[in-house]
């Protein structure tokens, strides 16, 4: 089996910020998101998931390298000073690279 | 007069929550009881708004307006004595708007007491949450490097989840009146006290969870959030004198004043002020001003209101 | 004659959602609601029928049963004019089925004007959601080199939750009787209405979100959308009048006929006919024909059956 | 006598689980219908008992306390026979506690046949929860190697869901009174047999999932859990006569000592005793003993308890 | 700490599928799978999750790199073409091999 | 773009362990912990996601090797024999390495 490598982009944050985010992603060369909702804690304090705004949501993104940088450095500066957030990438493989 | 039985429901929720009982409700729960007591609270207000509306009242509307424009500003000055320019103003569109369910709390103990109110209450409630969202953000960017994004704030404010509901219920009620009203009734009147119940049960335990962070957030927030409601509920108490209410009305009014949000100004402050820490605002109004209205607060200003208005 | 209250709430939902309000009801309290109702409708059935079934229902029910089939091969032969066969054939078995919703919007329509009506309809409701699945996996099939996977087939059409829901409260309500629904009624029958209007509040939010969709689909399928109810309704008017049935039940079947599945109809194609592009069968049956029958469509059906049967 | 209408929902999810169909309701649903049902309960007891307490109900529950642990004990000794000492405690401590919807259940059971019983029982449901609990870890780890970590047991008993809502119920409505209690009464009076029957389905759709497992399982644990029901029944009668209990309140808990948790006791082990398996006790529990006292064993119980109270 | 290497295998679909690929990845020799709700977007449009075929599922297996082939090829095979679907691979190291 | 290497560290377990570990992971030494709600199947039978006991989350820490290697002992000592429990951990590259 033939993988093509692409990169995994991971963004943890405040549910608040689900529509701006999906829109930022497509926008900046995406071709797809997925989206889970989420908890957990970290150095804004606890998000317990009950009610929406002390929810958080896990965004993966499947793309090239450079549209990862693109969507990083943008999560980076519009959004990562004001907002409990986390963002990690990784290497993944996939059988049509033609689609990401 | 012992306390309303909704309120036992809200102190079995904070005594579990605090005492860290394994007791969670589906957050879906939470939400479907929210969606309902606001379209509730609409429809009663616009069915008995097609009642009795009248021309003065557009003039009625407007000081209601300024009320919450003006203790918005009043909250700003105190709070600056100590936060920043950002915090003081997410927390001071929490106080300046108001909570819909410290409201249906205080209709609840109104009917007890067998007093009536002025149907154009509801309507002051669901214009009353607007502006002191708009006003906490214009005092977070003057003077700030920021713009504001009005196009995202005016969105988040008029087509929120609670303007939403609140203002469609109010038009559907007034649509439908008492008739068509009555076939809706089974739900949306008569489960309305009990359905309460389960959501202050709910409320309770998140009261619970913002109690625990007023530990980071220090005194000065704790002091405010008690100090400011019976300061408010004067000062509606005052406007309720101006506009002509009855006691009931003006119970209402001050207590209205007297409550903050934790549904709409959270929402909107997280989007539009979005520097300011939401730790601050929640526990004040979720984890004291809440609970201090609901068990203190509603017989306190309804003393208050006898006392004025000679009863 | 205004619109019933519970299309108000429709609406509501619809201009939220247009208007991109941030308003979403939890998943859970639809699909809660969507239970209920199905169930509810069943039960209330199950009670009618068990005090009049008669020897001649198995043969209204085969005729009701080839009005489904006839119909979704109406509208496939329509709907190839521009669709290839899969997509033809999935959109022809939503509107070949029946909707649930808009059946309870003419029942309480009907009510609002004092007319009753036959309590098999609700035995036909359940049987008209099945032949038009079939037929449309037939139609898809035919000709093609993929081969139908009956066992699969079967069991989403006869085991889907909205058959297992209405059969099973068919049945239940045909065992206990209106005695041992007496118990049961403050929530099957007295809470229905106001249910079914939270409901609708959720249906025109999804509407709404169908609604854009449809700019990518074309105006072919729009068309078919608005085109298509009224004809078929006559059909099942036609058929209504064949069965000898009053003028509530007929317009009922008109309403069976002119609606088109999007609970039942969807799940079993995605399954049954995969490589069909569900989008195109949401957009036309819950993005136009759901909202135009009812709003427009229900009114409509009801002017002519008042012509047809002489009131 | 036909069952009881909230039992064929039982049977309908039952049926549809095991058939596989395509029904699937929210888990948001069954937490949010199991949190009515505890506090539901709670209440009508607590308002019950505000009328009739007595001196003597201390003793009354302390011999409650002991029955529940002496089936504890009993249901131990039976289940070493074969199973390892972690799995014959954990699932002996389901036996030892209670199932608050048969309870239910059986409420309803009594209802149709006229026959009242005294509120203590409600009482005595609350009270039997823990025993159980307590003496099922003390006897998974006497002679273990193990500690017990009582503070963690000690919390998950007494702060469990069903331990808060139960007594917090029982709390309010006996705070509350009957005064209290009738604004309240749409939902937690009018609605219980209804918002039950829902549960209920939800419940067949739980047990269908449970009795696969019993394959893996034995033959052992299916024989325990068919024959310890009626046995227990019987130690509860015994004990009810003791106490000089009606035939309701016999019959009530009769069905308390033959019911075995599946709300309170899995998370309690799972907590408290981890290497226990829990697949054992829950296909036990809630695979067949759990149907088999709803369709069954209550009639069966009633029987008894009418040929011993002689009526 | 020592780890041994797997395959994590992540497929994103429509939640109609999850009977048949939770069938499928045991059939073809993964010894457990794990499932989350996720909602998104992609070339097939928008997947809301508010209703059952609007929703999304992420089904994440642990297993050999043989196995995940066998299961990357029946899915691209199976499925791929009529359902909304992603697939990708990556790396991770696990404390007790033997029980992938 | 520049990424600091950090170790992702996954558990999927039992629903009933959510406190425990989280407490856990902040005590021996992560900064954050991200907990979504899941479902599956192993060699404990399947969880179905439809009641407490029957449920499963999926804990994700983004930590230091070091925490890691702590952590994952720790799971693999405390709870892997009783409870039904999978751990596994991967390479990720983040954008701001001072907060993990
Ligand atoms: N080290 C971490 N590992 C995993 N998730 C994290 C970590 N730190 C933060 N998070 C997640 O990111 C959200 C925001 O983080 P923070 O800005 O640190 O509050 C938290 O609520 C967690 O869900
Ligand atoms: N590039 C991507 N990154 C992450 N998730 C994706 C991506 N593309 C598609 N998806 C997910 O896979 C689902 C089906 O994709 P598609 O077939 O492209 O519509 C979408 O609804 C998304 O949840
Ligand atoms: N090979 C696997 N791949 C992905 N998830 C797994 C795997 N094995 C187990 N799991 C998950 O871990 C949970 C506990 O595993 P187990 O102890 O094997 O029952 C399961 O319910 C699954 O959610
Ligand atoms: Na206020
Ligand atoms: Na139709
Ligand atoms: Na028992």
């Amino acid at each position: 089996m033939e993988y093509h490598h692409k990169k995994l982009l991971t963004i943890v944050c405040e549910a608040v910020l689900e529509e701006r985010l999906s829109r930022d992603v497509r926008r900046l060369g995406a071709h797809g998101h997925t989206v889970t909702d989420a908890r957990g804690g970290g150095l804004h304090g606890s998000k317990h998931g009950t009610w929406s705004f002390d929810r958080n949501i896990r965004v993966e993104v499947i793309c090239d390298d450079a549209v990862a940088d693109a969507i990083a450095s943008h999560v980076a500066e519009r959004y990562a000073r004001d907002y409990g957030l986390v963002l990690y990438v990784s290497d993944v493989g996939v059988m049509r690279p033609e689609r990401f | 007069m012992p306390l309303d039985p909704v309120v036992l429901f809200f102190l079995l929720g904070l005594g579990a929550g605090l005492a860290r009982a394994d007791l969670k409700l589906p957050a879906a729960l939470y939400e479907s009881l929210s969606v309902y007591l606001l379209l509730a609270i609409g429809l009663k207000g616009g069915v008995a708004l097609a009642k009795f509306a009248s021309p003065a009242l557009a003039l009625e509307v407007g000081a209601v307006v300024l009320l919450g424009a003006a203790l918005t500003v009043a909250a700003f000055a105190l709070l600056r004595l100590k936060l920043a320019r950002a915090d003081a103003a997410a927390v001071a569109a929490h106080y300046g708007s108001v909570s819909v369910v410290t409201f249906a709390v205080a209709v609840s103990f109104l009917a007890r007491q067998g007093v009536s109110w002025e149907p154009k209450l509801t309507l002051f409630l669901a214009v009353m949450e607007m502006p002191a969202l708009i006003v906490g953000v214009l005092l977070a960017r003057c003077g700030g490097q920021r713009r504001v994004e009005w196009g995202r704030l005016a969105h988040e404010v008029l087509l929120g989840k609670s303007m939403v509901l609140l203002a469609g219920g109010l038009l559907i009620g007034w649509a439908i009146g008492e008739a068509g009203m009555q076939k809706l009734s089974p739900l949306y009147i008569d489960l309305f006290k009990p359905l309460l119940s389960l959501f202050l049960l709910e409320m309770g335990l998140l009261t619970a969870a913002r109690l625990g962070e007023l530990r980071h957030t220090g005194a000065f927030i704790a002091v405010v959030a008690l100090a400011v409601p019976p300061a408010f509920a004067l000062a509606g108490l005052g406007t309720a004198a101006l506009l002509g209410l009855s006691a009931g009305g003006a119970l209402l009014l001050a207590v209205l004043a007297a409550s903050a949000s934790y549904i709409a100004a959270p929402a909107a402050m997280r989007i539009a002020v979005p520097e300011a820490n939401p730790a601050l605002s929640l526990a004040a109004s979720l984890g004291l001003t809440f609970p201090f209205n609901l068990i203190v607060g509603i017989p306190l200003y309804w003393s208050f209101t006898r006392t004025f208005w000679g009863l």
